[in-house]
């Protein structure tokens, strides 16, 4: 699966406000998106997910601030664009062209004032200039019957549709430029089942068809496990646990993505002994010393407390294209 | 439609209720229109004149208030507002046809303009919070607290009455007819600027504020995050998104505030010596002139009460959300 | 008017210590919260320090500002500094007293028409409207004089009277968006009482709410009263700014050349309008954070939805 | 064809919470061109709906959002009023709108709400919510020895560090705790728990199903668990029960009904829940053939309100409401209002 | 189009003076008779219509200027007129004006009580020739100024209103030299007609522009573009005549009425003669003068008798002639402690050794009368009397000073050809009406003397002249006995004037009418102006 990278992100911190006051929610975070590839991002709610993926495109709102990192973006045959220090026009014209998102709540994403036409059609309007506003709503109606609206909802405003008709309106506008890269903040969260796996079959048909890479960003792990090649776990703002999906399915390293495994019963087979995890997710502004999991790891041990271990392969498993940040496994090469 | 039915049930209500209280209210003042006629003249006119007037304004054979309260809405509903009885004998109406129109040019236009004005200046200091923008709030937070007529008195001095540019009462120069001809249209604007500009002044940072406010809670909205992820421009992304938004909470914020603001002319009018409807409630109050104070609380009510019902007419045009469901 | 807060999303309702921190913390509202206590103090004590009886004529007719007369006089001698030091208490408490009783009308109706909707509720929202319609000033202005006898109280207890309904309007709309939280409903399932809900479950939620409600029914009422007593109407206290304005405009102060007449007792208004206003500002910041300074310029950092900025090396 | 209530094959438990046909329509605010019509709309959120729960015994209820489920359980809890049906508490009917039948209601029915974080008023401390709970159901005889059983039950320890907090200052499981401590204030018999985790970490969601089942199991308590997540309904229910738009469609022993569904929508919701062990891209055909939206429930279906989307329908699901019948082996309990197993009970 | 008052454009160039008046916005109703009407507000009726007889209020003892009559005789008695009109007089619509037309006025306001804002007991009219012949129920001697100055108006046009009483005149049509041209709520201007019974006046075109206020009028007069107008100017040196000091003028002429510090008589202890006799020995009337009307605007008054000079000099008996009013502390306290009165350190005791104590009241707008009892409030103190000042509600304060329930307040009497009016409002026993009841028209102050109500009815009904002067020496000597009323100044008929483009006003050296713009006399005025050179 994995092929050239699209989206390379090397040591990424984010912090929210300034100073001393600054809450640090993403933490030295590198990680690589590539061509094709359906990326899942998991980890409980504040581990940093969002933040993120906003971070990364510059868009997060006061007080959040990129304190350092860089982020790669390939585009295949050029240059690579490096969006930190991108100028605020050029970063305007790559939005949404080379790298779409579609955020957690679609009622909240879409603008209660303007139809759903207004909407599609400005994103047109804004990188493509030149077309006429026939084209582009010729374009609309494209793109809404490509994740099954009927065209003649274009002139619908978004409190007249349903959660799910408004997710795939914003799923039908993240693809309007073909962009190479489609980031998606929790999409179906708000979704039942049923509308969530319609919205998730579609996605998958849509990226066979077009061929976008996904970062897929979510806690529920199993449906991540079903949906996307690799997975990446964060935990305290840093990832802790990257590998592919079938490997970290079965054999995940990381005490605390296999604890979260072991945290939702399983729909079919035999009744799974469910251990949970102890204790309370971590406080952001009072982070524990070395490995943030430690006070809750069943296996913590004694470099846990004082080190912070970094992103490694793991001992033993160096070809597996797969890392984790653990004492328990990159002791070897860490310690030495 | 069932929202715009049950508006159009609470205005019918408001409408009654405040109708009522204009009746009732202004007779609970003690004394007469004659005594304070006779009071006003402070000897100009003998008092052997009382039981004249008495006569003349018809106020000589007692009637129960509520018998009156009905012959008021009777002619009311007939559409005749009464005699004033400062002016006696012309009609109330006449009396309001006068001055309304002086009072509409000036605090309307004004008003629509520092709304529009604070308004486009509240979007750019909510924008560009962080920058030189953010000057205007200790200015405007300063301006609002000064009572206009304080500022209109001072403004009176400095620009009107040493021999400044501007003159500093009645709404056109003495000599000038009224008519649609450009002396008199230059000449009541010409006496309008001073008013207009102090009423801009005070009235305007009150728009700024809440604006701003709404901008700065709309920023954080989602879709304005999204909108700026879709490479939106600045500007698209500020009017379209943003202050699109931005304005709701102020439009009908927007249509009360004109009750406010035709409460407040009286002072402009009476500052600037304005011929407008204010002064003239301010006088027909002083005058214990029952019709007129009705004909114009009535004209303040139902013109409030219309601007409240184009509010929400502008309302459900702007949000689509308040529109039946589709 | 500085319009009310009726967009207040959400009312954060952190504990009390962050609480009382949390407004103290705020520059605005503490600037405000000075200023007011400054005036508060000369509310209090000004008549005591006034060097003069504000009432008493003097030799020295309308003469400017001087070593005896810091503001000057008016046109019988009487020294300004002393009528203006006078005329605190006055304004203060009929703005307070009339802010009281405004926001205690205005929680009755504004509170129990959002909670318990239906007829009764829509009833007590029109009635809060018919005020909103009728211009509030010349209400004000008819009542007043229709009233046998005014003094302080009466103007307060009318001014508060006619100018809940915008605070009603705003608890209103506050109290139907709470009466639909989960912890409300959660209080009736427990088995409370309706009136121990809107008591301890409704309202103290409100505090803030409440709070901006009355600093701007306190600054309507302060510029409502002024204005009465510049527009000659009586019972408004000897020495109220408005009273200080309405002799230096039926003097013509300002054609005579007697600015000192004139600015201070304008100059009052505006800081007492500013320092409430600011602590307004405050209010309105701690309920809704995203009004909140909180934009540090850190070294050339600046904070701008849509363009998270990247932190310059030095600045890490 | 079967009676829902029919003891389960266990039999050792006893009913003490009961509806028959209950109903709930909510009016909707007329249209003006409605106003002369005689026609009121309501939204029709729970539709003839019949539900057991035995002491000692979780029974779950699942379904899509917006089916119902909260609705009962407010029903059940006489927060809101049926418009039709009947509720009987140990075989006694409840008419209990406001007052003291209400409360005496609620001291044995307790309501748990899905979202811990709006469920506490964030401006009383948790010693004020529970005592206030106590008071209300004058259970405070020794307060303090009350309020750390209350913690000590919900596993809050130790007890007096969690008194004096804000909701703000504990986390979502331990706010959720507070809550169902709360609930148990009242001594309840039956605590209806509306997605009480479903706002919840997936870290910590466990402990907190993990102590309803313990309460379950200690204080012999009906619980009434509702979710959309069926997976955790087989996990921690003894009986399922599933609603689709505003009636129950399927219901039965918990394995039964995840394992071997017999209504066509059971069966498009456990294929469409994320299931780690099937392979990606393997689509079962229920899931593949499901589309169409919810039904309006304004103007819900004729017939059996799944047909629309139904991928077995046949004529006589649009014009015919199915009953229940009996599916698999008798004595399971498992039921289905589908006209696919019409011949197969009765 | 701009006003006149611009330097460089002289007014009389075009021949135009702008009147102003300090009313605010007019409605259109030139009803002559109507106290309401735009044209009563400004004065403008007295350039369309014209009185019988040109009266002053400034020289009330002459005999009048024929107008439209040309003669006049009262019989002894004062109860029959007889009026010779002057012929060759045309209305505006060119009708020549009769006695006919004076009759239908009469009649007119005989028999349509609305109009007679004067209450005259007409009895009979008829015109023959070119005479009238009035009478009355009763002696018309104090009225007579009322009856002759009385506005004619046209019978053709008049008789056909359905209600003369509430018609607005839309056109009106008189005798003046001037016509209405253009009305608006602000400014009223009127033309110079072709033709008149005199010699036409220079001023082509009158604009009257009624301000909003005095603060407004004032401003206009400063800068000019008010000629002629009457308002009160504080500090007027200042404000007003260094402006322009060459040019602008003001005159402020006494008329036969006064204000004084009303107080109730029936209020314990102000009966007592003696008291208000030392109240009134303290009041400094010069402090009101100069800081309350601003040094000009209601004349002192320097009579013990309370009479306005130059005004009422004649009617001022010999034995107070040269008696002034004046500030005497020291007299004040002993007449006080001889009449039982003691002190308590600086408080004055009464009778029954209770302090003596007095609230002023007057309504809150009306400054001058405030500034006037703050004078007082002091002036008291000298004499350990506390005072305080009650600001009232205008309507309140009107309401409890007609029903007499008050300690003391400014008031106004009314006006008239002779001091009756003074006394009459001061302490006509006939007036009384006991505290409590309202409708009293005069002595507010509840006085009650047979001696003083005699005097006053003799005074209006006696049928010889030495008998009237009698009565009215005893009304002297009465009212500087009792002092009922505080007297602090007399009202006036004055006004500001520019000479700048127009010469020929009235003044302290050509008295020839009171300059007030809104009486009668204003059409002298303006016949009698001529351009600036
Ligand atoms: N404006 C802010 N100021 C301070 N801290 C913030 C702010 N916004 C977010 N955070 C903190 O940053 C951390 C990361 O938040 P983020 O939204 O990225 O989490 P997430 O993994 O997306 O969670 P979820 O699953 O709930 O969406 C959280 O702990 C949050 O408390
Ligand atoms: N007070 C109410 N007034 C009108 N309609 C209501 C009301 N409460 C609920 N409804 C409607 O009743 C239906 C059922 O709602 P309910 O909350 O019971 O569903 P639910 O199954 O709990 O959904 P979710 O899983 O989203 O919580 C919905 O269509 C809802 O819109
Ligand atoms: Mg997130
Ligand atoms: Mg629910």
């Amino acid at each position: 699966m994995s092929g050239e990278p699209v989206l390379d992100i090397r040591g990424l911190s984010v912090d929210y406000g300034l100073g001393d006051a600054a809450v640090h929610a993403v933490r030295d975070v590198s990680l690589t998106l590539h061509r094709g590839e359906v990326l899942g991002l998991a980890g409980e709610s504040g581990s940093g997910k969002s933040t993120l993926a906003y971070g990364m495109l510059r868009l997060l709102p006061p007080p959040g601030v990129v304190r350092s990192g860089q982020v790669f973006y390939h585009p295949g045959d050029d240059e690579p664009v490096e969006l930190m220090s991108l100028s605020a026009k050029r970063l305007r014209r790559f939005r949404w062209a080379e790298v779409a998102i579609v955020f957690q709540g679609a009622m909240n994403s879409l603008n209660p004032v303007h139809t759903v036409a207004t909407q599609l059609t400005d994103v047109i309007a804004a990188h493509e200039p030149r077309t006429t506003p026939a084209a582009r709503r010729a374009r609309a109606v494209e793109l809404l019957t490509l994740v099954g609206i009927n065209a003649d909802r274009l002139g619908s405003f978004p409190h007249q549709l349903s959660g799910g008709m408004r997710q795939r309106v914003m799923i039908a506008m993240a693809l309007a430029l073909e962009p190479r890269v489609v980031v998606m903040d929790e999409p179906t969260t708000a979704l039942d089942v049923v509308m969530q796996r319609q919205i998730l079959a579609k996605l998958v048909e849509l990226r066979e068809r077009i061929g976008f890479s996904v970062l897929f960003i979510t806690h529920d792990l199993s449906l991540l496990v079903e949906f996307s090649d690799r997975i990446a776990i964060m935990y305290g703002g840093r990832i802790v646990e990257d590998a592919p999906a079938g490997q970290l399915y079965r054999d995940s390293l990381h005490p605390y993505s296999d604890g979260l495994l072991h945290s939702f019963p399983a729909l079919r087979g035999p009744r799974r002994e469910l251990t949970g995890i102890p204790g309370s997710p971590p406080d952001l502004r009072a982070m524990p010393s070395g490995c943030a999991f430690h006070p809750r790891c069943p296996k913590a041990f004694d470099p846990c407390a004082e080190r912070t271990p970094t992103l490694l392969a793991p001992d033993g498993r160096e070809d597996q294209n797969r890392t984790v940040a653990c004492w328990l496994h990159t002791a070897d090469r860490a310690m030495t | 439609m069932s929202y715009l039915l049950r508006r159009i049930g609470f205005y019918a209500f408001t409408a009654w209720a405040a109708i009522t209280i204009n009746f009732f209210l202004p007779r609970a003042i003690p004394g007469d229109p004659v005594q304070s006629l006779i009071a006003r003249a402070q000897g100009q006119l003998s008092t052997d004149a009382i039981q004249s007037l008495y006569i003349l304004f018809g106020l000589d054979d007692e009637q129960s208030l509520v018998s009156q309260y009905f012959e008021y809405w009777g002619q009311l509903l007939s559409g005749d507002l009464g005699l004033s009885f400062t002016f006696f004998p012309s009609p109330v109406s006449d009396v309001i046809a006068d001055s309304l129109p002086w009072t509409l040019a000036l605090v309307g236009f004004t008003t629509v303009i520092s709304f529009l004005l604070g308004t486009a200046l509240g979007v750019v200091a909510g924008w560009w919070r962080g920058t030189w923008a953010d000057l205007l709030m200790p200015v405007t937070t300063f301006l609002s607290s000064i009572p206009y007529f304080w500022l209109g008195l001072i403004a009176i001095t400095l620009f009107a009455d040493q021999g400044g540019a501007f003159p500093s009462s009645g709404g056109y120069d003495p000599g000038v007819v009224p008519g649609w001809d450009l002396d008199f249209i230059g000449s009541a604007i010409h006496h309008s600027l001073l008013p207009a500009i102090t009423i801009l002044i005070t009235s305007m940072s009150g728009w700024v504020l809440s604006m701003r406010n709404m901008m700065l809670t709309v920023a954080a909205e989602d879709y304005i995050t999204v909108a700026h992820a879709k490479g939106l421009s600045q500007r698209r992304v500020m009017v379209s998104y943003a202050a699109r938004n931005a304005l709701l909470p102020n439009v009908s914020a927007f249509a009360l505030s004109l009750g406010l603001i035709v409460g407040g002319t009286l002072l402009v009018e009476i500052v600037f010596s304005y011929p407008g409807i204010g002064f003239q409630l301010f006088s027909a109050v002083g005058a214990k002139d029952y019709p007129l104070i009705q004909g114009i609380f009535l004209i303040i009510t139902l013109s409030v009460l219309v601007a409240n019902l184009v509010a929400d007419l502008v309302y459900l045009l702007l949000d689509p959300r308040t529109r039946k469901e589709g | 008017m500085a319009l009310p807060t009726s967009e207040v999303l959400t009312v954060p309702a952190p504990a009390r210590r962050r609480r009382r921190s949390g407004l103290l913390a705020n520059g605005k509202a503490v600037t405000g919260l000075v200023i007011l206590g400054f005036l508060t103090v000369f509310a209090v004590i000004g008549p005591w320090i006034a060097p003069y009886d504000p009432g008493e004529r003097g030799d020295d007719l309308l003469v400017g500002p001087n070593a005896q007369h810091w503001f000057g006089t008016t046109h019988l001698g009487q020294d300004i500094l002393s009528q203006i030091l006078d005329g605190t208490r006055s304004v203060m408490l009929v703005g307070i007293v009339a802010g009281l009783v405004a926001t205690v009308l205005a929680i009755v109706f504004g509170v129990s028409s959002g909670y318990f909707g239906g007829t009764g509720g829509e009833g007590l929202s029109a009635l809060s409207n018919v005020f909103l319609v009728i211009p509030a000033l010349p209400l004000i202005l008819i009542i007043t004089l229709s009233l046998p006898e005014t003094n302080d109280l009466t103007i307060a207890l009318v001014i508060g009277f006619t100018s809940w309904a915008w605070g009603a309007r705003v608890l209103r709309a506050q109290t139907l968006s709470l009466r639909r939280r989960d912890y409300v409903e959660a209080a009736r399932a427990t088995g409370e009482s309706t009136w121990r809900i809107l008591g301890f479950e409704i309202l103290p939620n409100l505090t803030a709410v409440i709070a901006a409600s009355f600093v701007s029914t306190v600054i309507f009422a302060v510029l409502s009263e002024i204005t009465l007593a510049f527009i000659g109407v009586p019972g408004v206290s000897e020495w109220n700014w408005g009273a200080i304005l309405f002799w230096a405009q039926s003097q013509q102060a300002l054609a005579q050349g007697a600015w000192w007449w004139f600015v201070p007792a304008g100059l009052a208004i505006a800081l007492l309008g500013t320092g409430l206003a600011l602590v307004n500002f405050g209010i309105d910041e701690y309920v809704n954070p995203r009004l909140r300074g909180g934009h540090q310029r850190v070294r050339g950092v600046r904070m701008r939805v849509g363009f998270t900025p990247v932190l310059p090396e030095e600045a890490r | 064809m079967v009676a829902p209530t029919e003891p389960a094959a266990s039999g050792t438990t006893d009913v003490v919470l009961e509806a028959v046909g209950l109903t709930k329509h909510f009016p909707v605010r007329r249209r003006a061109a409605e106003l002369l019509s005689r026609r009121r709309r309501a939204v029709r959120a729970v539709d003839d709906v019949d539900l057991v729960l035995r002491r000692g015994r979780v029974t779950a209820m699942v379904g899509e959002s917006g089916s119902g489920k909260s609705t009962v359980a407010r029903l059940l809890s006489q927060l809101v009023h049926q418009t039709a049906g009947r509720i009987t508490l140990h075989d006694e009917v409840v008419d209990a709108r406001r007052g003291r039948r209400f409360r005496a209601h609620c001291r044995r029915v307790q309501l748990v709400f899905q979202d811990p974080f709006a469920s506490l008023n964030p401006i009383h401390t948790v010693r004020y919510h529970l005592t206030r709970a106590l008071r209300i159901h004058h259970r405070d005889g020794d307060l303090t020895q009350g309020l750390h059983d209350l913690l000590t039950r919900v596993s809050l320890t130790p007890p007096e560090q969690f008194l004096a907090k804000y909701p703000h200052e504990l986390s979502g499981g331990q706010r959720q705790r507070v809550a169902i401590a709360r609930a148990l204030a009242a001594g309840p018999e039956v605590l209806l728990a509306d997605e009480p985790v479903s706002m919840l970490d997936v870290s910590i969601r466990l402990g907190v199903l993990n102590l309803l089942r313990d309460l379950r199991d200690r204080l012999h308590l009906a619980i009434l668990y509702i979710t959309h997540d069926i997976a955790s309904a087989r996990y921690f229910a003894d009986e399922v029960l599933v609603m689709y738009a505003g009636q129950v469609v399927e219901g039965g022993d918990g394995e039964a009904v995840t394992q071997r569904a017999a209504h066509p929508y059971t069966r498009l919701l456990i294929a469409s829940a994320p299931d780690p062990d099937r392979i990606a891209g393997e689509q079962t055909e229920d899931a593949a053939q499901a589309g169409g939206e919810p039904p309006s429930l304004i103007d819900p279906p004729a017939g059996c309100r799944f047909h629309p989307r139904c991928p077995h329908a046949m004529a006589r699901c649009s014009t015919e409401a199915p009953p229940s019948f009996a599916v698999g082996d008798n004595g399971s309990g498992h039921w289905a209002a589908c006209w696919l197993y019409a011949g197969a009970g009765s | 189009a701009c006003g006149s008052g611009e330097s460089g454009e002289p007014g009389n160039a075009a021949g135009v003076l702008n009147v102003g008046m300090p009313n605010g916005p007019q409605t259109e109703n030139h009803n002559p008779f109507l106290p309401s009407s735009a044209g009563a507000s400004l004065g403008y009726r007295w350039m369309i219509y014209e009185p019988l007889v040109m009266t002053s209020q400034i020289k009330p003892a002459e005999e009048g200027k024929p107008w439209l009559a040309t003669e006049w005789t009262w019989s002894d008695n004062y109860r029959a007129l007889e009026l010779t009109i002057r012929d060759g007089v045309t209305w505006a619509d060119g009708k020549p004006m009769t006695a006919a037309d004076v009759a239908y006025t009469y009649t007119l306001l005989k028999d349509t009580p609305a109009l007679n804002i004067n209450a005259i007991p007409f009895a009979t009219i008829a015109a023959e020739g070119n005479k009238v012949n009035v009478t009355f129920e009763k002696s018309q001697f104090v009225n007579q100024v009322d009856i002759l100055s009385t506005i004619v108006v046209p019978e053709h046009l008049w008789s056909q209103m359905t209600d003369p009483a509430t018609d607005t005149v839309a056109t009106p049509i008189g005798t003046g030299p001037y016509e209405l041209k253009t009305f608006t709520p602000q400014t009223v201007t009127l033309t110079r007609r072709s033709e008149y019974w005199q010699d036409l006046p220079e001023v082509k075109e009158l604009r009257y522009t009624s301000y909003n206020d005095n603060n407004a009028q004032t401003t206009a007069l400063a800068n000019g573009s008010s000629e002629w107008a009457f308002t009160f100017i504080s500090n007027y040196e200042t404000v007003y005549v260094n402006k322009d000091p060459e040019h602008h003028k003001l005159w402020f002429p006494a008329t036969l009425a006064v204000h004084g510090l009303f107080l109730n008589t029936e209020h314990k202890p102000f009966d007592d003669p003696a008291l208000r006799r030392a109240m009134s020995k303290v009041i400094d009337r010069g402090d009101v003068f100069e800081q309350a009307e601003a040094g000009y605007f209601y004349p002192e008054i320097t009579s013990v008798t309370g009479i306005p000079t130059p005004a009422g000099e004649s009617f001022i008996a010999d034995e107070f002639a040269d008696t002034e009013h004046e500030v005497d502390v020291e007299g004040a306290k002993q007449e006080l402690t001889s009449a039982g009165y003691r002190y308590d350190g600086d408080t004055l005791l009464d009778k029954a050794g209770e302090p003596v104590k007095i609230t002023l009241s007057n309504p809150a707008g009306w400054s001058d009368y405030i500034t006037t009892l703050e004078i007082i409030k002091d002036n008291l103190s000298e004499i350990g009397i506390a005072a305080t000042v009650d600001k009232a509600n205008a309507d309140a304060w009107t309401t409890n000073v007609d029903t007499g329930q008050f300690e003391g307040a400014m008031h106004w009497t009314n006006s008239g050809a002779t001091p009756f009016d003074i006394y009459q409002s001061v302490m006509d026993g006939a007036l009384y009406k006991p505290v409590g009841t309202a409708g009293v028209n005069g002595n507010w102050g509840r006085y009650r003397n047979p001696e003083a109500t005699a005097a006053l009815e003799t005074y209006a009904n006696a049928e010889t002249d030495e008998a009237r002067t009698e009565a009215m020496h005893e009304l002297q000597r009465i009212f500087v006995e009792e002092q009922p009323v505080l007297i602090t100044g007399a009202a006036n008929a004055g006004a500001e004037y520019s000479t700048k483009n127009w010469v020929g006003w009235p003044s302290e050296e050509a008295q020839y009418a009171p300059p007030q713009p809104t009486l009668l006399n204003s059409l002298d005025v303006v016949l009698h102006l001529r351009p600036a050179a």
